[in-house]
């Protein structure tokens, strides 16, 4: 057969026009495709074409130990991969009944707060590439890495650090790590203001993504949209904080919310969440030092680890919004049953498909970023 | 919150027969369910305690018991409890009826859970596939498709012979536990 | 077929690999002026197939900056000389990729990273994904690590980039010689009738890489079913659609 | 909320600003690699003289990356726990997780921070490696991800074994060790990494893995099942084996082994007797075979040999000297090492196969060599070691003077009457603190106070029991002397004994290393004794079998000369146990198999003729 990309469609006399966007495009997000309906330079209708980054996790898991999915879990989300491991290390151990030692906890939030800076970072610049301000992204991306370095320092991994196993993490920090995050975060706080006049205060990026992908609270709210899309439309929720797991309830941090709903907005609560990270991590900077003890409970011999029957639902807040996943154990040595319900599975699909209509092709690659979609979540 | 909650879910026990409601932990409630009244318990769900937020539907498929079960996860942004509706369906003809017109996100995973486990959801607004469009084998996620047996079907892989390894043969090693072997 | 039939073929013996012998002293000299500027400047194709993609944009933006090799991110295959396989290819991404490696313009040099391209990488068990990537085209260098850090992909560019120089990058060639191989492997996983718009056997001719092995019964096969592609038809002006807007 | 004014129009000269990024420092960082983070996970290193191969980082590779590699020139020892097998990982697969750097029993493993390797297409064999302390391209780097204390994903720690306290067991022959609770042996078997170093270490090569394996899933049955594959003494071994695998086991290596004797041991006691004997008999073969064997003494030998038979329908026979079967498991070992109902339990099944045991005859008394010849299609010699050597010093003919195996017999079978207030073990191995021991119980149970003395030979050192055996002798009053040469017993003038003379021990090998201990004249001790008990070592009863047939059968140094499967010169005869190798039982069950297995060949290539 023929890939449909190469099905030769002969409308009737018109100027609509179908185009295949991407999946091997710039203005798309990771390996992800659109087929748009033109009219002229207008959408009249877009069509999420996924699966180009389809793995089959789900189906891997079931034939996988409990502890060996902790390799392949953060694969899920490349661009986010830490929450990817904790959510399914909390769903293990609420089946399994562990307790993860107090330290283990805040070394986890770290990495979860660390892994969104590091993703909002990039986000920026993806945006800032598609409206053709390529500083922007060299600039975030390069400050992402200096994050990476920390990563890779803590976790002996860059991007995929699989640090986290049910039950704790694998290793302790290293001396003087925190002084070192402490620099970086420093770093980081005074590089806003610079983000500020090159990129959110340019007026080519506020003119282009003001009311554009515009979605009211209602619609938001109808379309199952969560993380920073939702509050970008004015309802401040949070799964770290109305659903909180780890130590969330013990920090101190603000839930950003702009009322626009428009990409403009989007963009501007990533841009506060940068804030609320770094004041998180500066709380844990300084309270990791008082709280001793273990960094895992311990586990029987993986290679011998039965989960109890039973199933459990957790959930995390990642860079993108609500992650979620579903555990079913039979008792045995393998998961029965992984569901991963990631945010994007939402954002890239419905969601998009009904901004992008009405808007301009130009924009659509806009949207997408604004919404910050993360194709592998949809395809898992 | 909690209080106002338990009450409410009395009252859904009154309204449903043979609903079973449990709850979990604080935000956790697991509610089972038969197939034919799971609907209604949403409804009601989202119209009284505002449960308007559906986090997921996963389906696990227990091939045991030739059941499909189908897990419906809804978040009230007010009580700030997840319940997670359990119900099951058997397995033939795996056919169910869509909620789309209850909460929109549904389109997704009940598209989802279409193309991977081959459930129909009759009502649904698009069940043409979406991940797998290119492939034209059984539903992978159910349990009878063995994924490792399919690619050892399908796809060679890399046979290596480095030098180390063909001197070693030469002196009477070589592997000898391949990681098939163990599996 | 397509139009690449039309272009004049010069009536010689062609032997697989070497070029056909010139009379012109220069142009061996001409020729290794031509690697030179070619690896020099190398355009690499945007396009993220898996998971390693997420080192790039570290190696091409300013902290790691490939530009200092010479190499930029191109959008367009057919002006792109370097196609970068980051990691697992899914069956319907390996589709694309062979489509867009058809499309660009030889010569063009693959890049495979991450474990996944060598040998099924953590999803050799997935139904979804192609294993070994040689089997569907020539690669001509490999890079190890789940993924690869940016200095491991500078570093492995660097080998490539002397390989042109001394003209040892080759295997694009091998794509025209040995297109039954590699089409034999496609038509295995993604059946019978899978054919692509770009028409290798007369490009290989074109190029004079027409060998024993290009033609076989995997291209036989090809040509029962392949029709050229048929244009669309547009109208920029129409009465009653202005008439509707 | 956000505090930025995004409203602000700027003006023209705020680019200008951007002359400020000229004072900053560069991001770039230069075009080579840099070093990586200290616990990078990074390629592979393995320190090939601390790896044993035990492929436990194959099992626990979540992406089938790891190939064990048999390698000629490494030492391969399974009584020692060493294969000359070693990782081998293919790059292809591999994701750097470090799970096998984790869960590496012996903590050889690791990963470097070398991450840089790139190759042709017709150079990818280089993806598969081998690792070894060199690093991938013969570069040492640093390590990267190792083992860590807070990170093993092993537990080194083995679940404690309760036993009586000293006070409780000092005066009684009730067991000592009381055995896993199931909570203890859940946890216990789950330590297991199913490395099968056990199984190759093992004499009889029991399936200890499986059953290990079956206890951890709570199939009991299955355990058992595993178990009578290989040894149908099981009980007496899951207490008193010399359990080699554990000294095999690879998480012995950083921590404790697997306690796999008391984890047999769990499995046995566990089950019901009914119910075990039921899964033997699921072994018992429908069909009869026309031949007849005899096996003489009712040793872990002779009963193994009978079972293995049985099992292929042959009729088999075993003749005891003693009125009950079990050999030195019932005569040698005391009591509360080994209660005799656990004894019987394994006897029991055994001849619930159908294996008959005519007690109470002795071969050259009751029946000859002859007639058993005569009767049957082979015979089997497993008569053990049952008569004590001697030290042979001045008086040691003294009727006061005995074998400790000899007391061990009388105990066994009620007949230690006169209990000595005073008695003197010469020796130092396991058998002398056996006697020693009962002799303190009896003592105990008689006078309430403890006058035993153990003079050994060897220092405390080299001493040949096991150091726990002299611990808890010690704990219960037994008076231990090292380096202490017995000279002479002793014998006033009314014939009575009164005490065992000893030098001091100067060396106990000569310069070639033989046996020749010289003494210390000047040191000499005296140490009354009512009862000098020898416990230097046994040897076996040669006369029975007749001088006819001695003559006939080839020997070597006193012992009956076989082949490796235990054939005789005899075309008839067998012989297997402790009388052809040495004291232990788990190698007497070795033989036991052994020899039944060849004279079913053997009895097989009869019947096919030729």
């Amino acid at each position: 057969m023929r890939p449909e990309n190469y099905q030769a469609v002969n409308h009737p006399p018109s100027n609509e026009f179908e185009l295949n966007f991407g999946p091997n495009h710039p203005g798309i997000e990771g390996n992800y495709a659109f087929k748009v309906k033109l009219n002229g330079d207008r959408v009249l209708e877009a069509k999420a074409d996924a699966g180009y980054l389809h793995r089959g996790f789900e189906k891997l898991m079931e034939g996988r130990l409990w502890i060996q999915n902790i390799a392949l879990v953060p694969r899920i989300c490349v661009p986010d991969p830490a929450p990817m491991e904790i959510c399914y290390s909390l769903a293990v151990e609420e089946l399994g009944g562990l307790e993860v030692p107090e330290r283990a906890q805040w070394i986890r939030v770290m990495q979860l707060e660390m892994s969104r800076l590091a993703a909002h970072l990039f986000t920026f610049g993806g945006h800032a590439a598609t409206t053709g301000m390529y500083s922007t992204m060299f600039w975030g991306v390069a400050d992402r890495d200096l994050i990476l370095d920390r990563f890779e320092e803590l976790t002996g991994g860059r991007v995929y650090s699989i640090f986290n196993l049910p039950g704790g993490v694998r290793r302790d920090i290293p001396e003087g790590y925190l002084s070192r995050l402490g620099d970086l975060l420093d770093y980081l706080d005074s590089r806003l203001t610079d983000y500020d006049d090159l990129f959110f205060r340019n007026q080519v990026f506020v003119k282009r993504a003001r009311d554009l992908g515009v979605m009211s609270q209602e619609q938001a709210l109808k379309w199952g949209v969560t993380g920073p899309n939702l509050r970008a439309t004015g309802l401040p929720f949070d799964v770290r904080r109305d659903d909180p797991y780890l130590v969330y309830d013990q920090l101190d941090f603000d839930i950003p919310t702009e009322q626009a709903g428009d990409a403009l907005a989007r963009n501007l609560v990533r841009r506060a969440e940068l804030q609320q990270s770094i004041r998180i991590l500066r709380q844990i900077i300084a309270q990791l030092p008082h709280i001793k003890g273990p960094i895992r409970c311990p586990i029987p011999n993986p290679l011998a680890w039965q989960v109890p029957a039973g199933d459990s639902y957790a959930r995390v807040e990642s860079s993108k919004g609500e992650l979620g996943y579903y555990v079913v154990s039979t008792g045995g040595e393998k998961p029965y049953r992984v569901h991963v319900r990631g945010p994007s599975s939402m954002h890239a699909v419905q969601v998009l498909e009904n901004l992008a209509v009405g808007a301009r092709l130009e924009d659509i690659a806009q949207i997408m970023f604004s919404l910050d979609a993360c194709p592998p979540e949809v395809d898992r | 919150m909690t209080k106002a909650l338990d009450t409410l879910l009395d009252s859904l026990l009154g309204e449903l027969e043979n609903i079973r409601v449990q709850r979990v932990t604080q935000r956790r409630i697991r509610v089972d369910v038969d197939a034919d009244a799971l609907p209604t318990l949403l409804e009601l769900l989202q119209g009284r305690a505002g449960y308007i937020h559906l986090s997921a539907i996963s389906c696990v498929d227990w091939v045991d018991e030739l059941q499909f079960e189908l897990v419906y996860h809804v978040w009230s942004y007010e009580t700030r409890t997840l319940i997670s509706a359990h119900t099951r369906i058997p397995r033939e003809p795996g056919v169910y009826i869509s909620i789309y017109d209850l909460y929109q996100p549904a389109a997704f995973f009940e598209r989802d859970i279409h193309e991977m486990f081959g459930v129909y959801f009759e009502g649904s607004p698009n069940m043409e596939k979406f991940i797998l469009t290119e492939w034209n084998g059984p539903p992978p996620m159910r349990k009878e498709f063995d994924s490792e047996q399919f690619v050892h079907q399908h796809f060679e892989f890399e046979n290596y012979q480095p030098d180390w390894l063909r001197e070693l043969e030469a002196r009477g090693g070589g592997i000898t536990k391949r990681p098939e072997d163990i599996r | 077929m397509s139009t690449l039939d039309k272009i004049p073929v010069r009536e010689q013996p062609v032997t697989p690999g070497q070029s056909t012998k010139r009379s012109n002293p220069l142009a061996h000299v001409f020729d290794d002026l031509v690697a030179f500027c070619r690896a020099k400047s190398l355009f690499m194709l945007h396009y993220c197939t898996g998971c390693g993609a997420i080192e790039l944009p570290p190696a091409m933006t300013s902290r790691y900056d490939m530009e200092q090799l010479g190499i930029q991110p191109m959008v367009t295959p057919r002006q792109a000389d370097i196609l970068l396989i980051t990691g697992y290819v899914s069956i319907k991404t390996l589709k694309r990729i062979i489509l867009t490696y058809e499309q660009m313009s030889s010569p063009k040099y693959v890049i495979g990273i991450c474990s996944c391209t060598v040998n099924g990488g953590m999803y050799w068990q997935s139904y979804a994904t192609a294993k070994v990537l040689k089997d569907y085209l020539p690669v001509d260098l490999y890079i190890a690590g789940c993924m690869p850090r940016p200095e491991a992909v500078i570093d492995g560019l660097k080998e490539l980039i002397a390989d042109i120089k001394t003209g040892r990058a080759d295997n694009w060639k091998r794509y025209f010689q040995n297109y039954d191989y590699y089409l034999g492997n496609q038509q295995k996983l993604f059946g019978d009738d899978w054919q692509t718009p770009t028409d290798i056997i007369a490009e290989a001719r074109c190029y004079q890489l027409l060998t024993d092995q290009t033609l076989g019964k995997h291209t036989a096969l090809l040509e029962q079913h392949q029709q050229p592609l048929e244009a669309l038809e547009m109208r920029l002006r129409n009465k009653e659609k202005q008439a509707r807007d | 909320m956000t505090d930025i004014d995004y409203e602000d129009r700027g003006s023209i000269l705020k680019p200008l600003r951007a002359l400020g990024f000229l004072g900053r420092p560069a991001v770039t960082v230069p075009l080579k690699p840099r070093d990586a983070s200290e616990n990078y996970l990074g390629f592979h290193v393995n320190d090939w003289s601390l790896c044993v191969g035990c492929s436990t980082c194959q099992k626990v590779c979540d992406n089938a990356a790891i190939s064990m590699v048999k390698i000629p020139e490494l030492p391969e020892d399974p009584v020692k726990g060493l294969r000359n097998e070693r990782p081998a990982i293919d790059y292809g697969r591999c994701c750097w997780c470090g799970l096998c750097v984790d869960i590496c029993p012996t903590g050889s493993l690791a990963l470097s921070r070398e991450y840089v390797h790139h190759c042709r297409e017709e150079e990818l064999d280089s993806y598969f490696i081998l690792p070894d302390p060199n690093g991938m391209h013969q570069e040492t780097y640093p390590k990267g991800w190792a083992k860590t204390e807070d990170a093993d994903l092993l537990d080194l720690q083995r679940q404690a074994m309760d036993e009586l306290p000293c006070v409780q067991r000092v005066d009684t022959f009730t067991e000592i060790v009381e055995g896993y609770t199931p909570d203890q042996a859940l946890i216990e078997a789950s330590r297991c990494v199913q490395c099968g170093m056990c199984h190759d270490a093992c004499p009889t090569h029991m399936q200890a893995p499986e059953y290990i394996r079956a206890i951890w899933e709570g199939d009991l049955e299955q355990a058992v099942r595993e178990i009578y594959r290989t040894n149908p003494l099981a009980r007496v071994c899951g207490r008193v084996c010399t359990h080699r695998c554990e000294t095999a086991c690879s998480i012995g290596r950083r921590g404790e082994p697997v306690a796999i004797r008391w984890l047999k041991r769990y499995a046995m006691d566990s089950l019901p007797d009914d119910r075990i004997r039921e899964i033997v008999l699921e072994l018992k073969p429908n069909y009869l075979s026309s031949r007849k064997i005899a096996i003489v003494g009712s040793g872990p030998a002779g009963l193994t040999a009978a079972f293995d038979l049985a099992k292929q329908g042959i009729d088999v026979t075993i003749y005891e000297a003693q009125q009950e079967a079990g050999g030195m498991m019932r005569y040698g070992i005391p009591e509360y090492r080994l209660p005799y109902d656990h004894l019987d339990a394994d006897i029991a099944a055994i001849s619930a196969l159908g294996v008959n045991i005519i007690y109470n005859t002795r071969i050259g008394i009751d029946i000859s060599m002859a007639d058993l010849q005569h009767n049957h299609d082979a015979v089997v010699l497993a008569i053990g070691l049952q008569n004590g050597r001697s030290t042979r010093i001045p008086g040691s003919d003294h009727r006061q003077v005995v074998s400790a195996v000899e007391l061990l017999r009388w105990q066994s079978a009620g007949q230690f009457l006169d209990i000595p207030q005073r008695a003197v073990v010469i020796g130092g191995g396991n058998v002398a603190m056996d006697a020693a021991r009962t002799l303190a119980r009896r003592q105990q149970q008689e006078y309430a106070q403890v006058n035993v003395t153990v003079c050994a030979l060897e220092d405390l050192e080299h001493m040949l029991a096991d150091p726990e055996e002299i611990d808890e002798a010690r704990e219960e009053g037994v008076t231990i002397l090292d380096s202490r040469g017995p000279c002479e017993c002793v014998v006033d003038e009314y014939d009575k004994l009164v005490a065992l003379k000893t030098y001091g021990v100067i060396s106990v090998f000569d310069d070639e290393g033989r046996f020749a201990p010289r003494y210390n004249q000047d040191n000499a001790q005296f140490h009354d004794a009512d009862l000098i008990i020898e416990a230097i070592g046994q040897m076996s009863d040669t006369n029975i079998l007749g001088e006819e047939l001695t003559e006939r059968l080839e020997w070597y140094r006193g012992r009956l000369k076989v082949t490796p499967d235990g054939r005789t010169s005899e075309p008839w005869l067998w012989a297997a146990g402790d009388m052809v190798n040495g004291p232990d039982v788990v190698h007497a069950i070795a033989d036991g198999h052994r020899v039944a297995s060849s004279i079913d060949t053997c009895l097989v290539a009869e019947e096919t003729p030729a």
